[in-house]
């Protein structure tokens, strides 16, 4: 069973796989999920979580600069990255510390980038929540929003034309949706039936932004019948929806099918960051409404059914979580910043000759 | 007169703009409810109107290309980017449209939309919050370009702008929003746009700077002074047009040349400094002009205190300036 | 009876008011047209076709640089240009000079524009087929692809924001459907509820590239549905399903209830422009097929039914027309060309200091 | 050897590429089946196939955007941009993301994209077919930026960008495509980035410039040389990385210089080699350097002979300059 027929049939309101109270609504569409694999999702969602609070926590007392959260979305992007292959790329915006745990990417280095320190894979060059992890296949983070959308198109296009078997998956806002770049990665994903899969968090603001005034239909799963793409629209606090959803495009992406645009409604429950404060804008009602719908505490119900969940076993997990942050921030910490010659490093693949001249200016003035 | 910080300068720019004229409409992302995420636009809202203070969509060149519209059909609308690092996707609509519209037409159309947009590092923005792009609007003919130092200027070449038909792309140095403060009238006045400031004469070496490296330039020079080096600081204001006398003059008096700005060294505006300063004062120059930058990397995040000028950089120029 | 309605019915296929034999499908469809409309709409279409074709030869014959013709889509530009009112502004792509004609652009201006000479309103300053008209409504035409959208929404919105009457329409073609531009014209438009009125002239072709390669959703009128606008999708080459479209979008947009996006489905019967080379790429095939809906030639033989065409009447306009138009290109063509000062003209309100001495030095190096 | 033209001699590089590397790919508007408007890609679609010489859809930040992806997957791309004049839709994709990948990554990531383009003015284009952007690319770290003005450095330079790992914006000089000719080894061969050629030696006033004015520049010389005036004329061809031992060189032997390009004058590249040649070589600068430049107005259609550096401008200079 496909959930695009069950979404067709539903006109607009998300698939779910379960219910608000953590039962399934249609077996047919639960995905096949070992009890192990059923741990690491809750316990990646927990860690996620806690991680969050904890940077937050670290910004507000003046030892980080800057970070930004995603709380209340992690079904949405842990679900789906968890779906991914290991072949697979993830081109993430960068609401999406949680797909990045899945990946690998681990709380060391997670920290070393908050801090931009010398142990940072990406050298101390980027703000926090800009990271890059080749390994897992994680591309670099950047600010301009949207522009990842026609690289993932990109990367997925050389597979096909390689004729090998990565699918990428390209993860955006639903502010995203307005941009240029939105409109030709999809477009191009259509002409071309690239094995890419679209991954909209529809988390309804784009900072102040209520997604009713970024575009006309805020049912964003209905653009992709613009570019001959498929759309399916998920309850993105529903972490079986979005697996059940991200395997499917992921399978029909590398049957030569094309592309697919998931859209995961979900709400954004705290600030757009560090930086921003959703009380000049924010809407109070909306959000009680949606912090029912938590998605951590609807998986921990379906958990809880299977067996699998009890309070001591919250309580471990926990612990565990807290003393892994703990100890990866701690760590992290230690080290210095990275060094003045960091600065001219891979602006090309060696330092030009002027540059070189620059370099040495900041050596010599031991600046 | 109140002692008004850039922000409020800049708010209360546009409040008056607002007030006076009808056809004024602000447009941006988050310019609305919130008030802009530096909280420029602040309160416009609730006065004027969603259909005068626009929250906008996601999309940089759906801004610029509906202001365009809006000029075109008589508004003056004044669209904000949210960064100056977001601009480049209205990039084609600025250079190729904006830029080019008046001429185009044979001067049947004008096109006067002002871009505000913060600009600049020193905020810990790394790579996409830090970018100081001025000099590809300066390389594009049709634009005029702007960037105020302190809260006088800033309110006053603002209504400037409101008050001519060309577009302009006006830079806010947004390292300084908070810190740069003075008095400002609350009636409406206007600083010329075209006019650079002799902030402070000095006979040995003329040091050129804008925007929020005046800050740390009129330190250098003050710690220059202890060294007895009169140094002669101009303020920009306006980079075009370009007050090309007030720049000659000075280096006619001094015959040495610091300039400071943020922006990469490559084909930076400092060049076009140096080059002008070669036409035109050749024969005055008892020293190379130096040229204190950006390197010519991305913008980064650690260190970006190391990528910025600095006032011991500064200071080096100016002594190895005066002292060739 | 809306056009509406209509096309939902039709299910892609594109609304026809006239069958290809010039009789009237449905009564309830024919824009009501006094036969002095009836003779300028005739009269402007074949105008617009010789005046192609002599400009097209012109520059064959090395008098003009360049040239871009119309040929076959007469309908889709004049027959919506013709609807619009007075206070409305038209933002042209580049292949509508009927459009041009209609809102009163004089064949003289036409052909000093085309020859860059001292005549032209735009001061040489343009390519040939670039030209602007502020009397008649005109914006400026220019090569980028798709920006008049975002500006012909702006515009509109302007008159919005105001409480005034004026509407614009956004003419582009199909390949323009795949510009950053056009998505976000659109989402603000459909945001807004501007009242523009978007004219996609489908030929079918961007230069080499068929819609289909274009877009796997070579329908344009669908991709309104992805910004909450309604689209319609006519048959290009029936002069009268235009017009009927038009009026009708631009009753709505004056009603403020928004945009519409009218899909005029024709084909690009010659070459891109005269730098252009079909045979490297067309298909003789489509062109044949195409040749036989030709516009020009249905709406004839609807004048005909209506007693107001003959093959008389058809000699003289085109003796009319031919004069008007070797009148025109010989007044043109005794014009000098524009002086150096005009390079230095119009690109602030005043020329700043630096400008004027590179006027200066021009004017006395004599160039 | 074949004489070839410039655009046979490209189609000759990326025909030699495509057939040594299957990783290389084309991709661009009518780049396939037609070939390209200036017929660069001539039959390569035939022989290569559609899925490696690819007709996109009418979107610059697409066909940039999609190369960035590709050439992360490990491809090789060549994406072209039909006339420079369209690349500023992509300009967020080129200034922001390819330009900036390696440097965010911190290394881990490299971004070898080609962009051909061809620029400048000369064919009769106007505004919109005649631009001259590359001063935005030099601006912009991260790029490299080369620009041949013959059939073999075409060749020679392509090939050389397709074996380095950085991403190249290659400015092809459209005005020339057909006019210049030359012998083009059949073989592959390589001229390398950051080497600039003394095309003809001189002892009197150093002229440097690239593209399409090595034409009118090369002219000027010939008749400086009737008036007995030895000019050193340098082909920059890499204009980043700049050989700056080149032109330092030379101007360290004459003391004067001419430097002539299309741009508009401010901020342009001209005004880059003035600020460096006053940095390191201030005393051997017998007369101010001179530009010679289009003017800062937008590329006018009619009048372009007027706008363009002609050879009795370049003469003018270099008379001016020669007798300063
Ligand atoms: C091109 C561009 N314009 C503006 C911004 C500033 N900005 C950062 S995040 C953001 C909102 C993004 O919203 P959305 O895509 O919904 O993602 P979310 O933050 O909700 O996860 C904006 C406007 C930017 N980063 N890039
Ligand atoms: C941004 C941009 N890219 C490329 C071009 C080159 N170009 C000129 S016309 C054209 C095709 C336009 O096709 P369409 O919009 O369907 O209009 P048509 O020519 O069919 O009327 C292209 C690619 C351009 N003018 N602008
Ligand atoms: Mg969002
Ligand atoms: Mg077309």
């Amino acid at each position: 069973m496909t959930l695009k027929s069950e979404a067709a049939a539903l006109n607009g309101k998300p698939v779910q796989v379960l219910k608000e109270d953590g039962s399934v609504i249609d077996k047919r569409l639960e995905p096949s999920l070992s009890s192990e694999d059923l741990k690491k999702l809750y316990y990646t969602m927990v860690l996620t979580r806690m991680m969050d609070e904890r940077f937050f926590k670290m910004q507000r007392q003046g030892r980080i600069g800057f970070y930004l959260s995603s709380t209340g979305e992690e079904a949405a992007h842990i679900g789906s990255a968890f779906s991914a292959e290991k072949e697979d790329w993830l081109f993430l915006q960068y609401r999406e510390p949680g797909a990045a745990l899945i990946r690998g990417f681990s709380l060391f280095h997670f920290a070393c980038q908050i801090l931009g320190n010398s142990g940072d894979l990406t050298k101390g060059k980027q703000m926090p929540c800009h990271y890059a992890y080749k390994k897992g296949h994680l591309l670099s983070i950047s600010s301009p929003v949207g522009t990842q959308i026609p690289q993932a198109v990109g990367f997925a296009w050389g597979a096909k034309i390689r004729n090998e078997k990565s699918a990428a998956l390209a993860y955006f806002g639903d502010g995203a949706t307005s941009t240029g770049d939105f409109h030709v990665g999809m477009n191009f994903a259509g002409v071309f039936k690239v094995p890419v899969v679209f991954i909209c968090k529809n988390n309804q603001l784009a900072i102040s932004l209520p997604v009713q005034k970024q575009t006309a239909v805020s049912n964003i799963a209905l653009k992709a019948q613009a570019y001959g793409i498929e759309g399916v629209r998920v309850d993105g606090n529903d972490l079986l929806a979005v697996i059940q959803a991200t395997r499917q495009a992921l399978q029909k992406a590398r049957s030569g099918e094309g592309a697919t645009l998931i859209e995961a409604l979900t709400y954004r429950m705290g600030a757009h960051s560090t930086s921003d404060d959703p009380r000049l804008y924010g809407d109070e009602m909306t959000l009680e409404e949606w912090k029912k719908k938590d998605c951590i505490l609807r998986f921990q119900k379906y958990l809880e059914f299977k067996g699998i969940w009890n309070p001591d076993y919250e309580k471990e997990i926990q612990t565990q979580a807290g003393e892994e942050i703990s100890k990866a921030v701690e760590e992290a910490e230690k080290l210095p910043p990275p060094s003045y010659d960091t600065l001219f490093e891979d602006v090309y693949s060696e330092i030009p000759p002027q540059l070189e001249e620059e370099r040495k200016g900041v050596s010599h003035a031991g600046l | 007169m109140p002692v008004y910080n850039l922000l409020q300068a800049l708010n209360d720019a546009l409040r008056t703009a607002m007030r006076k004229n009808d056809r004024v409409v602000i447009l941006g992302e988050d310019v609305g409810k919130l008030g802009g995420v530096f909280r420029v636009t602040k309160d416009l809202q609730a006065e004027f109107g969603a259909d005068r203070v626009i929250d906008t969509p996601l999309a940089e060149g759906g801004i610029i290309g509906t202001a365009i519209g809006m000029a075109l059909y008589g508004l003056r609308p004044i669209a904000e980017i949210q960064f100056s690092d977001f601009i480049y996707p209205a990039f084609d609509q600025i250079v190729n449209e904006l830029a080019k519209y008046r001429y185009r037409s044979g001067g049947q159309y004008e096109c006067p939309v002002i871009i505000r947009t913060p600009s600049g590092g020193g905020i810990k923005g790394g790579l996409y919050h830090s970018q100081s792009p001025e000099a590809y609007f300066i390389h594009t003919p049709g634009l005029k370009v702007l960037m105020p130092s302190n809260p006088y200027d800033a309110k006053g070449l603002l209504l400037s702008a409101l008050d001519q038909n060309d577009p302009v792309i006006f830079f806010e140095p947004k390292r300084i929003y908070r810190s740069a403060k003075g008095e400002v009238p609350e009636s409406e006045y206007s600083v010329p746009i075209g006019k650079a400031e002799v902030v402070k004469q000095g006979k040995d070496v003329t040091l050129i700077s804008y925007g929020a490296m005046m800050t740390e330039s009129r330190e250098a020079v003050e710690k220059a002074l202890e060294e007895e080096v009169q140094v002669e600081l101009i303020d920009l204001k306006s980079l075009v047009p370009l007050d090309v006398e007030t720049v000659i003059g000075s280096v006619q008096k001094t015959g040495k040349v610091v300039i400071v700005n943020e922006a990469p060294r490559t084909c930076g505006f400092a060049a076009e400094l140096v080059a002008l300063i070669n036409e035109k004062a050749f024969l005055y120059l008892e020293a190379p002009p130096v040229r204190v930058t950006g390197f010519d990397t991305p913008f980064p995040y650690t260190l970006e205190h190391v990528y910025l000028p600095s006032v011991d950089r500064i200071l080096k120029a100016i002594r190895q300036t005066a002292h060739f």
